[in-house]
């Protein structure tokens, strides 16, 4: 199985209109900056798109909303953190004038919704968010006294992460804190394209190291290391 | 209003790195805790060397300080986006792990900042209306799962708004985070405890009388009887 | 049952191995897929060297053949407790992930021994009431999952039990481990698939007729037009 | 943090009389031999096992039913393959006898309840086990047209885990296919007592590839690699 693609363009290329792309990772850490860059490029229309956040360290994500591609957003911390820098980011003139939709979810329950889909669960009972308006339209259930909220599974149709290492097979190794979100989403997603910073063979990963497991990847592409310093202006 | 700005100026009470100093007291040795955005991020400048292990929610556990420039690596930061290092025994994992550790219990503290805390223990500290969004749109985060999971949630903030209103409220007026999970709220001016007949007023910020707080708390505070000045 | 017996004696067909093979065969290439213990473990035999991922319930991917003496790892076994080897490209994962991946979907196939199969294709394969225990007590293993997760589940069995009691049944009577799963069951005697009229019979053993497999198969078998001798 | 006793039966000490404990490992690997034999040691009685199985791999169990600790077993794969290995079985002869108490459940299924119950999930659907007799007494509900079961969270009050290295803070490294049921067993209990065949200071093991945070482990102990060739008679 060499899942290996040389081109990144091509590699997303089959991305139609309406489709929902889950992206992967937490500020510097992780983005694959340049497989949002590449669906840019693609033009793909109506996306649904589910990422930790369209703020600081996903400003590539800016170009999709620019250019009208991003029919919704899923989101744990959406926005900046500061209010100025907010209201000069595309994405918050998006939602205030309605292009937008948006829908949050606390972090846990997000990536868990995510890890329910890629596992074949239907659904699960979290107690975050009870008794906060994240219980809107919820069923609220009570096990041995505590009261919980009934959260659905989520299978997106792509996932665009990125790794550290990965080999053909789609097998990857993440670095440090770029882990984040990639391992769930990319279980969760029926076609999973990965950038990796240096692609192997298979047999020259350690397997007790992998943190995604191959089968997971449908696709592979190698890309250059981006070099960023984590700075919130 | 006058009147109360008047009382704002009086009341001098303790830098941000004072109340995260607190807060460090406040902790214990041989624990996990998670420390959230703004002064809760203060509270890692004061246990260094101390048997305290930080969680970052982003996936990672013993946390070491702020990375220095020649330390800083892109792929190892903190939940508040910052450059951090390791220390010894350290771990990474992703970030679903991490909050099935957080709601799994495994935080023995939390430190959260707040917008509002109100006397049942209701922590508000997601979501400012002021910013125009819709009620049940604002940044998240991870703050309502660690609110849930916590065994104890310290609120590191300020005493009263930038415009001299009380932060601790009988109701809050903003979008809740979690319902009756506070345990303690460390301010400039006071250490005040969430108990179950209501807040107790146990340390006061040095020149400050129990008077002083009550003015600018909306609930009525019990006075610990042991009340003290804040122990740094 | 004399008569039967008599039957059972003239239907010979393929040895395991050869039911092994034909399960191989059917199996594409670029697919991830599970095998059962049993005559399902040896369908390992006859892909190596093919574009076929093998996963180990336990917890791994791209599992190799069978160790060697001098190659056995305690640590290092599947899921019908053989000691096994890694090929290049393998994974090892937890047991949790692993079953994740099969309730998700990510099995293109698994090959499953079974003690019955209906005609609407349910399995039951985990519990012999036989043994004497009670109706829902058993090993149930990772049958189940495998059965409601994998995209195509193919049966491998002899045709008929030990005394001859057909195997493919209107409706089985032992416990069953999923219903209407199986699209595919490869015998000693036929090959029939699973479809939504019925059961087709699509190829038989060397020498045998059409008439001999329903002689041993209790549902009413449609005989596919190409009907043709099993393809090794 | 220094998690690490030198006594194993130190370790095992304070369970008490009618604890939950589950035991991880799958045949030979992965098992923690030795700590379930201290736990015979130690005779804590009316006991809650939940391991895969009281068959292969597992006999040094068989000291824990023959010793009446045992009260109710939870399993997936309970007994031995073979029949006829079954029946000089002590755990088969305490079932039969109604001396032990019998909960099976899909390994999918078992290793899922822990899961939740150490991300603090109260319960998950599932669509392994409908229209079989694991559906009974359990509420099934449909979503998206298909039926999924209701399973609750398990907590149990110990683990007993093995891995192949540990440091003094918990942390653990699995080694191939003896992971199995360790890192989700680990998380779910209250109390983890690990044993280990390599303990280090911390710092020694890569943190990219600890399998077993640390923090899901009370206390850890180093103990000889006893070695097992994995035939079944």
């Amino acid at each position: 199985m060499d899942k290996a693609f040389t081109s990144i363009d091509e590699a997303v290329a089959d991305i139609p209109d309406g489709a929902s792309i889950v992206i992967g990772g937490f500020f510097t850490a992780g983005t694959p900056y340049q497989l949002i860059r590449a669906l840019a490029r693609h033009k793909a229309k109506n996306l649904t798109i589910m990422v930790q956040s369209f703020g600081p360290g996903n400003e590539d994500i800016s170009q999709l909303v620019l250019q009208g591609q991003v029919k919704k957003a899923i989101c744990n911390y959406p926005f900046y953190r500061s209010a100025t820098r907010g209201a000069r980011s595309a994405f918050e003139r998006a939602v205030r004038s309605g292009k937008v939709e948006v829908e949050v979810y606390p972090m846990g329950t997000f990536i868990e919704k995510l890890r329910a889909g890629g596992a074949g669960l239907a659904a699960f009972y979290t107690p975050t968010g009870v008794g906060t308006v994240a219980e809107r339209g919820k069923e609220k259930r009570t096990f041995n006294g505590r009261d919980y909220l009934l959260e659905l599974a989520f299978r997106p149709d792509y996932a665009l992460v990125h790794a550290g290492y990965g080999d053909r097979m789609g097998n990857l190794i993440c670095r440090k804190t770029a882990r984040n979100y990639t391992p769930d989403m990319a279980a969760a997603a029926r076609i999973t394209i990965a950038s990796v910073e240096e692609l192997v063979e298979p047999g020259e990963l350690d397997p007790d190291k992998i943190h995604v497991p191959g089968i997971y990847v449908q696709r592979v592409v190698e890309v250059e290391r981006l070099h960023y310093i984590p700075t919130i202006e | 209003m006058a009147q109360q700005q008047k009382q704002q100026k009086k009341l001098e009470g303790l830098s941000r790195e004072l109340i995260a100093l607190r807060i460090a007291n406040e902790l214990e040795d041989g624990t996990y805790v998670n420390l959230g955005i703004g002064i809760p991020t203060l509270v890692s400048n004061w246990i260094e060397g101390r048997d305290i292990v930080l969680q970052a929610e982003i996936g990672m556990l013993n946390t070491g300080p702020l990375a220095r420039e020649s330390e800083v690596d892109q792929d190892l930061i903190n939940a508040s986006c910052q450059p951090v290092t390791e220390l010894p025994g350290c771990c990474y994992f992703s970030d679903c792990e991490s909050f099935a550790m957080i709601r799994g219990g495994y935080m023995d503290a939390a430190v959260l900042g707040a917008l509002q805390v109100s006397e049942q223990g209701d922590l508000a500290g997601w979501n400012n209306p002021e910013r125009g969004f819709p009620e049940h749109i604002g940044n998240i985060g991870g703050s309502m799962d660690l609110a849930v999971g916590a065994k104890k949630v310290i609120v590191a903030m300020t005493h009263v708004t930038t415009s001299g209103e009380p932060k601790i409220v009988k109701k809050c007026a903003y979008p809740i985070t979690a319902e009756r999970v506070v345990k303690l709220i460390v301010t400039d001016l006071a250490v005040i405890e969430v108990t179950d007949k209501g807040l107790v007023l146990k340390e006061v910020a040095p020149g400050l009388t129990a008077e002083d707080i009550q003015s600018v708390t909306e609930p009525r505070l019990n006075i610990a009887p042991d009340l003290k000045e804040i122990q740094l």
